[in-house]
């Protein structure tokens, strides 16, 4: 049972490295990421959120959505906890 | 095709969540007033998935700018032919499980009606997310909500369903992050997460080892939230423990919108050739479907627990749906699709009869139905008539997505998965009849169902109490909140028969035509 | 190969933190030792798309005070000079689920614990068994 | 699980360090326009504020300050603002959550505010329930 583990482990890194030699280097300045969106944040975010830090901008405008759904789970884990827990026995 | 906004999307997704946010709020001033603020949110958003079908049929799909900002800066959602028969579908199951659920919950949980009513809402809001998002990362967001208030929602079943639900946490969690590797490969190549501009830039990096692995980590991934047979060990356990009402909403929706996920990613992200040639992984899909079918329903033959049949039957039934899809051709597709819905409802309503049962007399094991319908007559009826469904008997809606399938394997010349849904079909036949058998037509020597000892599970005392009513059955039917649902879906089955071509015609074929046709 | 170990230090980090982390969760025994697994998984995977922000020369993504453009909204920024925002804020969004799956799963191990007395996989199936429960999580 | 009386080094060390970690909580919420920040780290350092109380002071005097039903209802307020911001939003005539049609000087500023400070409340109330129930429970 244990070597059956570490085969699939072993397999998923093997997959993994396969997968990154297509990967740019880390912090190349011409890899897609650093030039298809997320230029926009950076060029227009102050001009068009007035907010001079860009996480904020993208996390709660250009991504506020994401943001809520991020705040959503969070309830639904206060809500889940206390579905699962709460009407258990309860000391005081 | 022309895409139009709307701002239809978002209230589908904003009114559950809003109420879920409420219900806090209002249950610490009043706890009757969880259900009916869960009653009147989940029939507004069906009113509104209405609404949505309506504009989709007669404009197209609809586009909707989260905060106004343009794809691919912002998020979009964008519910197109497919996603508004998805959301319908989603809304119209969790009103009627919500309504069925009024009953069982004060009785299984009773002073915590309060949390699941939120806790549920937030599942239904979470899926109509996945289905209308079309952006990847916000499609994970998604997923965690539907995941994490699934988890919660499975572990109340009280005895084993504690530990069934930390399996599910744990496989379930495999599966998020998976998803979430994969969207982190394709970005590291494209730069984009939205879907529409991803299946702009793909093409053009199709055998880049990153997509490659991007794709079979997504295509993992989503076969573990939609238990795909070697990846389908928390299934079981999470059906059959969780409290009635959840498992017929989670066996009706969460594998259906992994899989609508599925299907879109690998149909409308990356182009069908993709999938097809460039890694063979339909190919692989349609053998897994195949294994699945036939194991599943082998794996179904042999229980004695009603619920935990009908879970090994879903696995079966994912596995006609996937061998559809692994087909890739449009009939194929079609009779997935197809075959998605039907199993939804379908299996919605034989949990809600499993449920209703176990209400009632406290039994889950198959052997000590005896004499069901002259107890719950109409019970018994609803789940015949779905159990037939399932099998595939012609005028009721199973059948037609069977026989797509089975048109589509001809197509390809596959033989083998035409065998293999035949064969499958007649082991459904086998385990679906010997339960209305016993509900039915029982054996005339008692003594022998009579040695299996009661179930563990419900109230002991009821447990006692029902088993020896069973001896001298009386008519006792279950309350008409939860009979109501069971029969509607019956209903809901015969007319998805009735009317299965318009629902390929108008829904199905203009959806898959956006991919196959170009 | 070593260049692809250079430019790719972040990855090959990431890779062996989720091989542990994957190794945990499916290999442990113990429930709670899945549970960190299941941390030290997700954890590798934030740790892998933060990383795809970083650039060469640029700082943080918040705007320099001494910067020429003065705050001028109508001055346009030069891409180069900030490291990617987004990958930042996605994994804000991926941290917060991890820790509300964590804060769900010990709530359930909680439950386990006080039902069955033990966090033995082995053992608890055993139980579980034993009690006679028809619908007992098989292997 | 926690004991109820701890020893006078760590309930004076509480005491001193709990009124500076909630202020550098709000403080983190906002300023997370113009520095790293925003909702959820504050949330997170006000919750941990509140469940360094308890572990100083045990749970009974941490309820008398922030009862437990009110810790539910902050946790759904929070997120309430947040979607209800939304609908406003809505209402007004854009998109959903496109602040700058809010009738306010600067409004993306301010609606991205409002957005940082529900965020803060919800996981604030939400850590600190969770944590209460983890507790409580035996």
């Amino acid at each position: 049972m244990k070597s059956l583990h570490l085969v699939v482990t072993s397999v998923t890194g093997f997959l993994l490295i396969l997968g990154s030699l297509d990967v740019p280097d880390t912090g190349d300045p011409s890899s897609p990421p650093s030039l298809h969106v997320s230029p926009r944040y950076i060029e227009r975010g102050f001009a068009e959120t007035d907010v001079p830090n860009m996480v904020t901008a993208v996390l709660a405008d250009y991504r506020s959505f994401d943001t809520l759904g991020e705040v959503t789970v969070v309830f639904a884990a206060a809500m889940s906890v206390l579905l699962i827990l709460r009407g258990g026995r309860r000391r005081a | 095709m022309n895409i139009h906004q709307s701002a239809v999307p978002i209230l589908i997704v904003a009114a559950p969540l809003v109420a879920s946010f409420i219900l806090p709020v209002l249950g610490w001033w009043k706890r009757a007033a969880a259900f009916p603020v869960a009653l009147v949110a989940l029939t507004f958003s069906f009113g509104v998935a209405i609404v949505a079908a309506r504009e989709v049929l007669t404009n197209g799909p609809l586009q909707y700018f989260l905060g106004g900002w343009a794809p691919p800066w912002g998020i979009e959602f964008r519910i197109d032919h497919l996603g508004a028969l998805m959301l319908l579908l989603l809304s119209f199951i969790t009103l009627l499980v919500a309504i069925y659920s009024k009953r069982s919950i004060s009785r299984e949980l009773p002073e915590r009606e309060v949390p699941f009513y939120s806790v549920y809402l937030l599942l239904v809001a979470g899926l109509m997310g996945m289905v209308a998002t079309a952006d990847m990362f916000n499609l994970y967001v998604f997923l965690e909500i539907t995941s994490l208030t699934s988890y919660a929602l499975v572990s109340i079943g009280g005895g084993a369903a504690v530990v069934s639900a930390f399996r599910y946490v744990i496989l379930g969690t495999v599966g998020a992050a998976f998803y979430l590797l994969s969207v982190g490969y394709l970005y590291s190549v494209t730069g984009s997460l939205n879907m529409a501009d991803l299946s702009r830039i793909l093409p053009a990096l199709y055998q880049s080892n990153a997509v490659l692995v991007a794709f079979a980590f997504f295509v993992i991934g989503m076969s573990i939230k939609m238990a795909l047979f070697p990846m389908h060990a928390w299934l079981p356990g999470a059906y059959s423990n969780a409290p009635s009402a959840v498992s017929a909403v989670i066996a009706a929706t969460t594998t259906k919108v992994a899989m609508y996920a599925l299907v879109r990613v690998l149909f409308f992200v990356f182009e069908p050739r993709f999938s097809v040639e460039v890694i063979p992984v339909t190919t692989l899909l349609s053998w897994m479907g195949a294994v699945a079918m036939v194991l599943g329903s082998v794996m179904a033959i042999v229980q004695s627990d009603l619920k935990r049949m009908l879970a090994y039957s879903s696995v079966a039934q994912i596995g006609y749906s996937v061998l559809g899809v692994g087909l890739a051709t449009t009939m194929g597709l079609t009779g997935a699709l197809l075959h998605l819905i039907n199993h939804a409802v379908i299996k919605c309503c034989l949990f809600l009869a499993a449920g209703a049962i176990f209400y009632k007399t406290g039994l889950r094991e198959i052997r000590q139905l005896r004499k069901l319908s002259i107890k719950m007559p109409w019970t018994s009826a609803a789940f015949s008539v779905a159990a037939f469904s399932m099998i595939g008997v012609p005028p009721l809606g199973g059948f037609f997505s069977k026989l797509y399938l089975m048109l589509g394997a001809i197509d390809e010349g596959q033989w083998v998965f035409v065998g293999a849904i035949l064969f499958s079909s007649t082991l459904a036949l086998s385990y679906f009849v010997n339960v209305i058998r016993y509900m039915y037509f029982p054996s005339p020597n008692p003594d022998a169902d009579a040695a299996v000892p009661v179930s563990v599970g419900g109230r002991p005392e009821e447990n006692t109490a029902s088993a020896l009513s069973m001896t001298d059955p009386s008519r006792d039917e279950a309350p008409a909140t939860m009979l109501g649902p069971m029969l509607i879906l019956v209903g809901v089955t015969i007319l998805l028969g009735w009317f299965n071509g318009d629902i390929v015609s108008r829904f199905l074929s203009p959806a898959i035509l956006t991919s196959f046709g170009r | 190969m070593t260049e692809f170990v250079i430019g790719h230090f972040n990855i090959i980090t990431y890779i062996v933190l989720m091989m542990i982390g994957f190794y945990a969760m499916t290999g442990k025994t113990n429930l709670v030792k899945k549970l960190v697994g299941m941390n030290i998984f997700q954890w590798s995977i934030i740790l892998f798309v933060v990383s795809l922000g970083a650039k060469r020369g640029a700082t943080i993504p918040i705007l320099l005070d001494d910067a020429n453009h003065d705050r001028n909204p109508e001055v346009v920024l030069d891409a180069m000079q900030y490291v990617n925002p987004l990958p930042h804020v996605l994994m804000l969004t991926a941290i917060v689920v991890g820790v509300a799956t964590t804060g769900v799963a010990l709530a359930l191990l909680l439950r386990i614990y006080s039902q069955y007395g033990t966090l033995e996989e082995d053992e608890l199936l055993e139980t579980i068994r034993s009690a006679g429960n028809p619908s007992a999580p098989s292997r | 699980m926690i004991a109820e009386q701890q020893s006078i080094i760590v309930k004076t060390l509480c005491r001193l360090l709990v009124p500076f970690i909630q202020m550098f909580g709000l403080y983190v919420i906002m300023h997370g326009h113009s520095s790293p920040g925003g909702g959820f780290q504050g949330g997170v350092i006000l919750a941990s504020s509140f469940i360094l109380l308890a572990i100083g002071f045990g749970l009974e005097t941490v309820k008398q300050r922030f009862s437990i039903a009110a810790v539910t209802v902050f946790t759904s307020t929070g997120v309430l603002l947040y979607a209800v911001t939304g609908i406003v939003c809505l209402l007004l005539g854009a998109n959903y959550l496109d602040y700058g049609i809010l009738p306010v000087a600067n409004p993306r500023s301010i609606g991205m505010l409002v957005i940082e400070v529900s965020v803060g409340i919800t996981v604030m109330a939400a850590f600190v329930s969770i944590f209460h129930d983890l507790i409580t429970f035996e």
